[in-house]
């Protein structure tokens, strides 16, 4: 059986593979990535831009589950909530340099990840999505329930930011800002080494056709469980910076809108493209904070105007309607080129 | 013992109003498999609505019962043409984000014109005071919100296996092309499907209004529940929905009498239990496997 | 019957269909052949009119409907068998007979269906998708006769059913045209397509190479296999 | 023709019920090493649902499988594919976005059982270059190796499906319906690769062109309504009048 | 906007004063207090205007407005970039326990005054305290002890508490038990309930099940709406049990209406009707915003109005110099009554009333919902400074 089985032209731009490989391209974004947020506090004031990166970490932490996996998690708050208490009762009552709380703290969601991921990968679509809310209700649950050690609503205030005595960045978010950056850069990129892994071929295969991955002898479940416990990591990572970023941990980091909010970031970029977490992190974070300002009172008319805007009209989020034009008029320029 | 048996019935009460709550929903799902998150906004603007019409126009429940949903349908039918129709063939995650987004706007513009409050509303006289049954107290509306919201539950059920309508709505909804190459004008159907779900929370809406707070706020947490119960039930069951929303009720009544912070993790235990042991839900199609 | 002229149909940037002439007389089975991805799924799609990107024109009766919804065409009397049977899960056996609305006089009324395909009798209660392959795909053709279509397509009927079953849908094809009504059959099974139909379309990429009458064609079978890898 | 003395793959009373219908029926089946072995039967005979408990995709509700000896019964569909039995699938089942290039890559790696390093670059996956090559070549997809799957046209697909099973390199090879949707000319250049690739394995296949059957199998296997009808050589299932009543038909068929 | 390391301390000029109300201007908090918090403020500026004239040691006064939509990580941001960037001298309002506990940590970090108005934590003058942060209006312990007090001083003996199984819940109902108790009565039941919540119906049962006289409810907005509604259709009203409210504001009578509240009592730090002088000025704020202040409006006009009267006093508005002018400051203006900003632990402690919401009938104009009952005098309301936990060291 040879060429027989080859038929007809290939259609073009029905859809992109998704390791749609062009490693110059890929350089110069990364470059430009780097470039952009370490400028980014000069531009934006320099909490707010903290919120940014972190945010964009937990998108793309949710990216490796929601578009790589195909799994659908509506309780990651349960993961950057615990991690940001878990850093702040750190950083309170040890005073440890921050990145040891950050670390605790990741460490502490991936410990807490492991049986929720354990039970939850069991099922899939709507199903997964609801027994992660569930889980992440029960941790919220204990979270307020629990005063004595997270402050209940009152939050957990008073988080230090110790980072070996350097002044500077203890009391100024602006050198702060730089001291965080590596760890959740860190953190970018585990996300984007974990999809480009071998694991990450296994994940796509899961998302595309999980009885046949099965048939090729992977284990699903325990694949899928370890990209949660990964991916509640990330997270954690992410938590943890905001946490000491603000120097208090309130309720809402584990309340179920926070796992909503971080979806909807990794809409609005584009799922399945590690780049949307950041872009989709970028304008949420920045409308909110204009809109504060603004003088505008009805902040989730414009956020939910967007979101219906952006799902009917570039469904493959802000990125990815960008890299999909782009590559549309490079394959049509390389079949031009070919006649 | 008698206690137990008051809350039994009160937990069937507010079962009553969870099945009607959520058979919206389960209709939703089920036949256009949406995921539809502005199921919550919808209720509450049945319940605002409701309180609108008394205060404006002097409509009491009893009209408001027939007057609602039919606005709610035709809302539902706008909805579904402007914005749904769109999505419909895509995978659910887009319908949840849409449904999300539409939620988020709803609840404010009701905001801006109604306030954060909420709304005043007068129980009709008829529905006042209180019946007992054999020494099981419970508000004569109660009782009424549970005889309604069952033969509700059941005409809906008996529409969607008994009838001819029914099942071109099941077909229209799997495989809408090969429907239409079968002569099925599909186009037809999708759009009432909705507009009558978003009737159902419009209608449960109605209910609402004498014994909840109107607010613009109150569907956000209640769709959270209505989901763990279209869950349990089984997606697109109706069946399950409505099973599921009286078993969530008696779990809520007994866990407020006997745990009482705990009543309403109690519902989020359950869901996780059932999904584990019955990974479709209690009623829904088992998945395929090869 | 059918009528189509310069047919043409696009994914995208590719031509799937390069102006293709088809005529199906009434009571008349014609077939149309050609290897894996030669266009005719593409082809009855554009004829029951799901296929959007399409150019050329479809007359039924005599009647221009290229522009009509698909489900118009089927109420005109267009029937289709899809090739991936397309059975309801959501919807019984029985159910998945009753969906499809009646067309003409000349539909199979439902005891008619039970006694050509006593398996379904057996198993109206089940959820459609429960049936296994050959079982869906008789399902399949059963609810295409349910409606009476004068114009029926038929997308590889033939497909993974096992020889008993094959004979059977020979037959019944033959019924079908015997009533007056017009078949196009998409087949790769050569042997199936001779012993049914009069007239032989082939198809490659895209292009309708040859027309043959089933005597030239069960002749030139060998030498068809060689060129056209049929 | 039938080699070896060992049986690849056992069955003993299994059976299969779905609510009340028992779709396969306390099957005895032995498969002898390195053997072809044929499944044939009328539609819904069970077929699929035998190879779905033989892989694990499903459970049996009674019975037990042994593979090499060994019980397999209840394992999960990965835990079988790793004692060495790879199936294809009747309704072809693809990784829609990936290539054809990295499907094969992937089953390859999952023979390796190295897929959890998230740790290491992708590339690493294209190690057995030659591997791959070849296996692409064998199927006659190294033209689309880069051309993701959901785009392949149908017979492109099924070829691919070939792919994966060889990719696994497994002692036993369950292939449904290999041929189901290919033309002639395909058809005869898949038994000519499954012949070839049948040497030092077991395959057990499910088809219904008796032209396949014939030309492959060493046995062949009738199965009617769950139950075993009919076994034997080709020739002389072919003949039973059993089988010609219940499968064949009266017709000539080759 | 606006980039580059944080130029600390003073890009502040002396002719230009900053008050800024940081609120919640979309959610929940909107209506008691929100847009029309701004206007109060900018009611007290107009009347320091007035009142000095040429006098006026600043000319140029700025009120900005902020949304932190309900969120303490946008408050806590937003705060620090109005003490940083935006010359906020002050910052008012801002309802949420947490967000406010979070702006009182920047108001510290910064040495920048913030005078909090609607939270009503205790935390904030208690171990949370510090030199720049105010409470002026209220706290869980004035609500818990003017209203279990003086209902069970008229009479209201036995108790049944029903509260959100949340901090502010558990403190409001361990204020309630303490006063009910000083006060000679029995706390007989407390029934925790979840949060948010809308089906009460079993706590009632259960609460009506040992017969008392009160059923105190710790539930606020829609939590408390839902429980109103269905206390009403309970029978326990009819059986002659009164209903207490924790916290309660005239926006939900006015929302819900009269009739469903009818009859119940809270505490209500200052109400628009109490005297001619708050009437007075209701009036005023009625003709600006086409609405009946709540406690909270009429508590930020006081406070910005008294930060104003600091800030002539000291002739800056150098935060110390301003702290030093209002600490142990005994005032009286249309929102304190009998007022001290206490120096000990920054509480500002006044005179409070129990209020009954009225029946329909008795009701003569639109937001003439409630009947004074009883004052509740400064003392008895606030808890005495020495055991608020508070210690002011920098
Ligand atoms: N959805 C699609 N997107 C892009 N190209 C497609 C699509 N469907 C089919 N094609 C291409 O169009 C051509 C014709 O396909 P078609 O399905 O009509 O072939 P066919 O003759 O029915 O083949 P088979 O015998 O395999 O069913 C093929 O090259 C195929 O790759
Ligand atoms: N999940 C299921 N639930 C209920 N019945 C099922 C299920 N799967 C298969 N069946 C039934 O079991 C019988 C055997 O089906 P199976 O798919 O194994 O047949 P087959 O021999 O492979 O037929 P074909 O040659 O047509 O593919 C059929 O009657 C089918 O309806
Ligand atoms: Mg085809
Ligand atoms: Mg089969």
């Amino acid at each position: 059986m040879t060429q027989s089985v080859i038929t007809e032209a290939p259609p073009a731009g029905a859809d992109i593979p998704v390791a749609a490989n062009n490693p110059r391209l890929r350089w110069i974004l990364l470059a430009a990535g780097l470039v952009a947020a370490l400028a980014l506090p000069w531009f934006v004031y320099p909490p707010v831009a903290m919120d940014i990166v972190a945010l964009a970490l937990f998108a793309i932490a949710v990216d490796i589950l929601l578009g790589y996996t195909g799994l659908l998690s509506f309780g990651h708050a349960a993961f950057w909530g615990s991690s940001a208490y878990v850093t702040g009762l750190i950083a309170t009552h040890y005073g440890v340099p921050f990145p040891v709380a950050v670390a605790g703290g990741a460490v502490f969601a991936m410990i807490l990840a492991l049986p929720i991921g354990y039970v939850s990968v069991r099922r899939s679509g709507i199903y997964f999505a609801m027994v992660t809310l569930a889980f992440a209700q029960m941790v919220y649950f204990i979270g307020y329930q629990w005063s004595d050690l997270t402050g209940g609503e009152n939050g957990l205030q008073g988080v230090p930011r110790s980072f070996f005595g350097l002044e500077p960045v203890e009391t100024e978010s602006f050198y702060f800002y730089y001291a965080a950056l590596p760890i959740l850069l860190f953190g970018m990129w585990a996300a984007w080494r974990i999809v480009h892994s071998p694991f990450g071929r296994v994940l796509v295969s899961i998302r595309d056709n999980t009885p046949r991955a099965r048939a090729l002898g992977y284990d699903v479940d325990k694949y899928k469980a370890v990209a949660f416990v990964l991916s509640a990591g990330l997270t954690g990572l992410a938590g943890g910076v905001f946490a000491i970023s603000h120097g208090f941990v309130a309720l809402t980091e584990l309340h179920w809108t926070t796992s909503g909010d971080v979806v909807l970031m990794t809409v609005l970029g584009g799922i399945g493209t590690l780049w949307g977490g950041v872009v989709g992190a970028f304008l949420n974070v920045t409308l909110a904070d204009y809109l504060a300002s603004s003088g505008f009172h009805g902040i989730d008319l414009i956020t939910g105007s967007v979101f219906i805007l952006v799902v009917l009209l570039f469904r493959r989020g802000v990125w990815g309607t960008v890299r999909h034009r782009w590559h549309v008029r490079r394959l049509r320029r390389a079949s031009q080129r070919r006649r | 013992m008698s206690a137990v048996l008051q809350y039994a019935v009160q937990g069937l009460a507010a079962g009553s109003f969870y099945a009607l709550a959520a058979l919206g929903l389960a209709v939703i799902f089920g036949v256009l498999g949406v995921v539809n998150f502005a199921h919550g906004a919808f209720y509450m603007l049945g319940a605002v609505a409701t309180a609108v019409l008394l205060d404006t126009l002097d409509l009491p429940l009893w009209w408001s019962l027939l007057v609602v949903p039919v606005l709610m349908f035709g809302f539902g039918v706008v909805v579904e043409r402007l914005l749904v129709q769109w999505l419909l063939r895509l995978d659910p995650l887009y319908n949840l984000l849409l449904t999300f987004g539409l939620t988020l706007v709803l609840v404010e513009l009701v905001k801006q014109r109604y306030g954060v409050s909420g709304l005043p509303y007068r129980l009709p006289g008829g529905l006042r005071g209180r019946v007992d049954l054999a020494g099981v107290v419970l508000p004569r509306y109660q009782l009424f919100v549970l005889l309604f919201s069952v033969a509700v539950c059941v005409l809906v059920w008996l529409v969607m296996t008994r009838t001819r309508i029914g099942m071109i709505v099941r077909a229209a909804t799997e495989k809408p092309e090969l429907a239409r190459a079968l002569g099925i004008n599909v186009g037809r159907w999708v759009t009432p499907v909705f507009g009558f779900g978003v009737a159902l929370a419009g209608l449960a809406g109605v209910l609402a209004a004498p014994f909840r707070a109107i607010t613009a706020e109150m569907g956000n947490n209640f769709a959270i529940i209505l989901f763990a119960v279209v869950v349990i039930g089984g997606l697109g069951s109706i069946v399950g929905a409505v099973v599921a929303g009286f078993l969530v009720g008696l779990v809520e009544a007994f866990g407020q009498a006997y745990a009482p912070t705990f009543a309403q993790i109690l519902i989020f235990v359950l869901m996780a239990l059932v999904i584990l042991i019955r990974p479709a839900g209690l009623f829904g199609r088992q998945e395929a496997t090869a | 019957m059918l009528e189509v002229t310069g047919l043409t149909a696009w994914y995208g940037q590719a031509q799937a269909l390069h102006g293709v002439d088809v005529r199906v007389n009434a009571g008349e089975v014609v077939s149309l052949a050609g290897r894996n991805g030669a266009g005719k799924t593409t082809l009855v799609r554009c004829l029951i009119g799901l296929h959007q990107q399409a150019g050329g024109t479809v007359r039924l009766h005599g009647r221009d409907i290229t522009g009509l919804p698909a489900h118009r065409r089927a109420r005109a009397g267009m029937g289709w068998v899809q090739d991936d049977r397309g059975i309801y899960a959501s919807l019984t056996v029985e159910e998945n007979l009753l969906l499809p609305p009646t067309v003409s006089d000349r539909a199979w009324a439902l005891e008619q269906v039970y006694q050509a395909f006593p398996v379904l009798a057996e198993r109206r209660k089940a959820p459609g998708t429960t049936l296994s392959g050959g079982e869906q795909q008789m399902l399949a053709i059963a609810r295409v006769l349910r409606t009476g279509a004068r114009l029926l397509l038929m997308d590889e009927p033939s497909e993974g059913l096992a020889p008993v079953i094959v004979a059977r849908i020979g037959a019944i094809i033959r019924d079908v045209k015997a009533t007056g009504a017009g078949v196009l059959l998409i087949e790769q099974n050569v042997k199936f397509a001779a012993t049914v139909a009069d007239r032989h379309y082939l198809l490659s990429q895209g292009r309708i190479v040859e027309t043959l009458d089933n005597d030239e064609f069960r002749r030139r079978e060998g030498d068809l296999l060689k060129h056209l890898g049929i | 023709m039938t080699a070896g003395g060992r049986v690849a793959i056992r069955t003993r009373a299994l059976t299969k019920v779905f609510r009340g219908f028992r779709a396969v029926d306390a099957v005895d089946l032995e498969v002898r090493e390195g053997s072809v072995h044929a499944l044939v039967g009328p539609n819904g005979a069970g077929k699929t649902t035998l190879f779905n408990l033989l892989t694990g995709f499903l459970a049996p509700t009674s019975g037990t499988i042994t593979v090499f000896g060994e019980d397999v019964t209840g394992l999960p569909p990965e835990r079988v594919a790793r004692r060495g039995v790879a199936r294809s699938f009747q309704i072809t089942s693809l990784f829609d976005t990936l290539t054809s290039r990295e499907h094969v890559e992937l089953a390859l790696q999952g023979h390796s059982r190295q897929g959890f390093r998230f740790w290491r670059s992708e590339k690493l996956l294209g190690r057995p270059r030659a591997r791959v090559d070849d296996l692409l070549t064998q199927v006659g997809l190294m033209p689309l190796a880069d051309k993701p799957a959901g785009l392949l046209a149908y017979g492109q697909k099924r070829a691919l499906e070939l792919a994966l099973v060889l990719a696994l390199d497994p002692p036993v090879m369950l292939l449904d319906e290999p041929t189901a949707g290919m033309g002639i000319e395909d058809v005869d250049r898949t038994i000519e690769l499954v012949r070839r690739l049948a040497a030092g394995r077991t395959v057990v296949f499910v088809d219904h062109n008796m032209h396949v059957v014939g030309s492959l199998a060493d046995r062949v296997t009738v199965l009617q309504q769950g139950r075993i009808l009919a076994e034997g050589g080709y020739d002389e299932v072919r003949n039973d009048d059993r089988v010609i009543t219940a499968y064949l038909g009266e017709a000539d068929h080759a | 906007g606006g980039g580059g390391p944080a130029s600390s301390g003073g890009d502040f000029s002396g002719d230009k004063l900053v008050l800024a109300v940081l609120n919640d201007q979309s959610g929940i908090y909107k209506d008691a207090s929100g847009p029309n918090s701004v206007k109060a403020v900018e009611m007290a500026v107009a009347d320091y205007r007035t009142k000095y004239g040429d006098q006026a040691v600043v000319k140029k006064i700025e009120v900005t407005s902020t949304d932190h939509q309900n969120k303490p990580d946008i408050a806590n941001t937003k705060a620090s970039e109005l003490y940083e960037r935006g010359g906020a001298d002050v910052i008012l309002d801002v309802p949420t326990s947490s967000a406010a506990l979070a702006v009182a940590t920047q108001a510290k970090n910064h040495k920048k005054l913030f005078l909090d108005v609607s939270a009503a934590t205790t935390a904030l003058t208690g171990a949370q305290c510090n030199k720049y942060t105010f409470q002026w209006a209220y706290n869980t312990h004035l609500l818990a002890t003017g209203t279990g007090a003086t209902v069970t001083r008229n009479g209201g003996k036995k108790w049944t508490i029903i509260f959100p199984d949340y901090e502010f819940g558990q403190n409001m109902t361990k204020s309630f038990t303490t006063a009910v108790t000083k006060a000679g009565g029995t706390v007989q039941e407390t029934i925790p309930t979840p949060f948010p919540n809308e089906n009460f119906a079993t706590f009632l049962t259960k609460a009506g099940s040992s017969n008392p006289d009160v059923i105190g409810t710790m539930q606020a907005g829609g939590d408390l709406i839902n429980l109103v509604k269905q206390f009403n259709e309970s029978g326990l009203k009819e059986k002659g049990v009164e209903l207490a409210v924790g916290l309660m504001l005239i926006n939900d009578i006015h929302s819900l209406g009269v009739e469903q509240f009818a009859g119940t009592l809270f505490t209500d730090p200052w109400y628009w009707n109490m005297d001619a002088e708050a009437r007075a000025w209701a009036d005023r704020f009625l003709a600006e915003t086409g609405a009946r202040p709540s406690f909270e409006h009429a508590g930020n006009y006081s406070a910005a109005l008294q930060y104003l009267d600091a800030v002539q006093a000291a002739g800056t508005d150098d935060a110390d110099a301003v702290v030093a002018k209002l600490e142990g400051k005994k005032v009286n203006d249309v929102f304190l009554r009998n007022g001290e900003i206490r120096a000990q632990d920054h509480s500002v402690v006044h005179d409070a009333n129990l209020a009954r919401v009225k029946k329909p009938a008795d009701v003569k104009e639109d937001w003439d919902y409630e009947e004074i009952v009883a004052k509740i005098p400064a003392a008895e309301g606030f808890p005495p400074a020495e055991a608020s936990g508070c210690s002011m060291k920098p």
